[in-house]
């Protein structure tokens, strides 16, 4: 794993540059508590190095470890391993998974957005209470966006990128189209953004 | 026990419970799905008398079925009506539109589950993945900048000089008089280098701001002119009431020439009185 | 990288179980939230190998990568290389406000200038620490005008170029005057509506 000792005077693959910035690139979505754009990379790097080319390297080397490099959110970021849950979670604590209400309203906010209450509650066919608006707002994952020039001016409302993170998903275009929700149901946990293994 | 033959069992649809349901809606949706068939080619009027035997069951044990049953019964009985009669082109909603939009809320609301669900299959952060549970902050704060803008300056001023004054108690300012004698003195001196009519403000000593200050500095410099005027040292002129007041030094026979008292009417009646 | 397809009949040498214990060793320490005490990895593993073992053959992988395990506190935690962290400190500005007192001195000093330290206190009311008269040198916001020959020749004090600087002003004589300012207060009494009838 460790690059084997570099002589800088016989470097003619212009190897010592991409480990730097192989380095760099780990270094900083380590660190960093959100995911990392590639453009935050490329400030560091030397002309004629893509972030993402490095990125993509970055997460062939992580491939099959116990922490993986992920594209989520518009950015990268560090996540452990899925098949490693089962152990971690045994000693290190996990939030309390989403109770079905507020999973539902999250799916129709995620596809319908920017959406009001009134909406979700019609789409549901049924009343939606406060504390489930609450936890998604408590857990980041919607925010308002703006009002609706109807009466009463109903906030409506969006999902964030920390929803994005949650989920492991590049963006909101990684959601099944909703074509493709009733036709056979979307395999789970396949979708794009999870690992990026080649 | 042999007579009346045993009620029918119900169906089995009695058995449903509106318990489990989250609203009409919801349990459309369940006995919709049940008809095992792809939901657009849904039977509407299957699903609506499913749901109408399950809200009669439901009503014959209990009473009390929150209204937003009721409504979608009503609702869904009057649908079926309309679906059974021939068509009317005078009606302004066909019922086999409004059938449709039944089947595509049901199909959205399927829709949305599906989606719910593929969400919750996947690994979420903080339960399947974890994220760095320690994440280093790599960055310096430079605390050498200075927040501060010229508003801010101001504001600090006036407050500073309010709350100064609301401490101190109340000093009336010393207020600095002209006495007659040193408008006498002024008028002496500056009376001399005049060629012709001059206006009385402008004998007054310089740099006068306070009004107050000002008017008693007026008042003693006409008293001083006045003076002058009867020892004939000078001659006052006053074209009309509140007018501007000139004055120059005395020439002989000028008085009478310009057909213009020392003094004003006025003044001359103040006199008299005094 | 990628560890080999593991075939688990044909590990005589007891590779899996090791990888598999590097895997978990990485994923703890990644998501703990503090230095991971051995201990608490040897939970996780199974029995016949040692916590420390696989935390010292973890940190070997690590050697002169982005990210080092480094040994704190009695734990273990990735932490980034030396050499790669000022490369990724971000200097963020934090500027600082003045506190009131040392705002309504140098508005005192900007009026008022050349003023010593008793006027000034004379004008507030109330006294002035030497410690405000400080922060505003420190600023270079003030600077001594030399000093007033009035008994114990206090130092009289100016405002700067750095003053205007950092109020936007071109000259002193930009600041409003004092009676623009003041207008209104300077006279009680005579407000609107309470003028003298001529």
């Amino acid at each position: 794993m460790t690059p084997p000792p570099e002589d800088p005077g016989h470097d003619p693959a212009g190897i010592a540059p991409l480990e730097h910035a192989l380095r760099l690139a780990e270094a900083l979505v380590f660190a960093a508590d959100r995911p990392v754009p590639p453009e935050r990379l490329q400030e560091l790097l030397p002309p004629g190095l893509r972030a993402e080319a490095v990125m993509t390297l970055l997460a062939a080397r992580y491939a099959g470890r116990g922490v993986q490099l992920t594209e989520v959110a518009g950015g990268y970021a560090f996540r452990t391993a899925p098949d490693l849950a089962p152990l971690l979670t045994r000693v290190v604590e996990v939030p309390r998974r989403l109770p079905r209400v507020a999973m539902e309203a999250l799916a129709i906010i995620a596809y319908h957005q920017p959406v009001t209450r009134p909406e979700i509650e019609e789409i549901r066919g049924t009343s939606l209470s406060q504390a489930t608006l609450e936890t998604l707002l408590e857990h980041g994952l919607i925010a308002p966006r703006g009002r609706k020039e109807v009466p009463g001016r109903p906030s409506l409302w969006g999902t964030t990128p920390r929803f994005l993170e949650q989920f492991g998903l590049r963006e909101l275009t990684d959601l099944p189209r909703r074509e493709e929700l009733l036709a056979g149901e979307a395999q789970p946990g396949l979708g794009p953004g999870q690992g990026m293994a080649p | 026990m042999t007579g009346a033959a045993a009620p029918a069992p119900p169906p089995e649809v009695l058995h449903v419970s509106l318990e489990g349901y989250e609203g009409p809606l919801d349990l459309l949706l369940e006995l919709a799905r049940a008809q095992k068939v792809d939901i657009a080619r849904l039977s509407i009027l299957a699903l609506v008398d499913q749901y109408l035997a399950v809200i009669e069951g439901a009503r014959r044990v209990r009473l009390e079925i929150a209204a937003d049953w009721l409504v979608m019964a009503a609702w869904l009985a009057w649908l079926k009506s309309r679906l059974l009669l021939p068509e009317d082109p005078e009606q302004e909603e066909d019922a086999e539109a409004l059938a449709g939009q039944l089947a595509e809320r049901l199909a959205e609301l399927e829709r949305m589950r599906a989606a719910a669900r593929w969400l919750g299959a996947r690994p979420q952060l903080g339960q399947e993945v974890l994220a760095r549970g320690a994440p280093e902050r790599l960055l310096r704060q430079d605390r050498s900048g200075l927040s501060a803008d010229l508003p801010a300056l101001l504001r600090g001023y006036v407050e500073a000089l309010r709350r100064a004054h609301a401490k101190r108690p109340y000093r009336p300012v010393p207020r600095r008089l002209w006495t007659v004698q040193e408008a006498l003195e002024q008028l002496q001196g500056l009376i001399g280098t005049l060629p012709g009519w001059g206006e009385l403000q402008r004998f007054l000593p310089p740099a006068l701001r306070d009004p107050v200050e000002r008017r008693a500095a007026l008042a003693a410099t006409l008293i001083a002119g006045l003076e002058m005027a009867r020892g004939g040292g000078i001659e006052l002129r006053q074209e009309t009431a509140f007018g501007p007041i000139l004055l120059r030094t005395a020439r002989a026979g000028g008085a009478q020439q310009d057909g213009a008292g020392a003094v004003m009417p006025e003044e001359q009646s103040h006199d008299a009185a005094a």
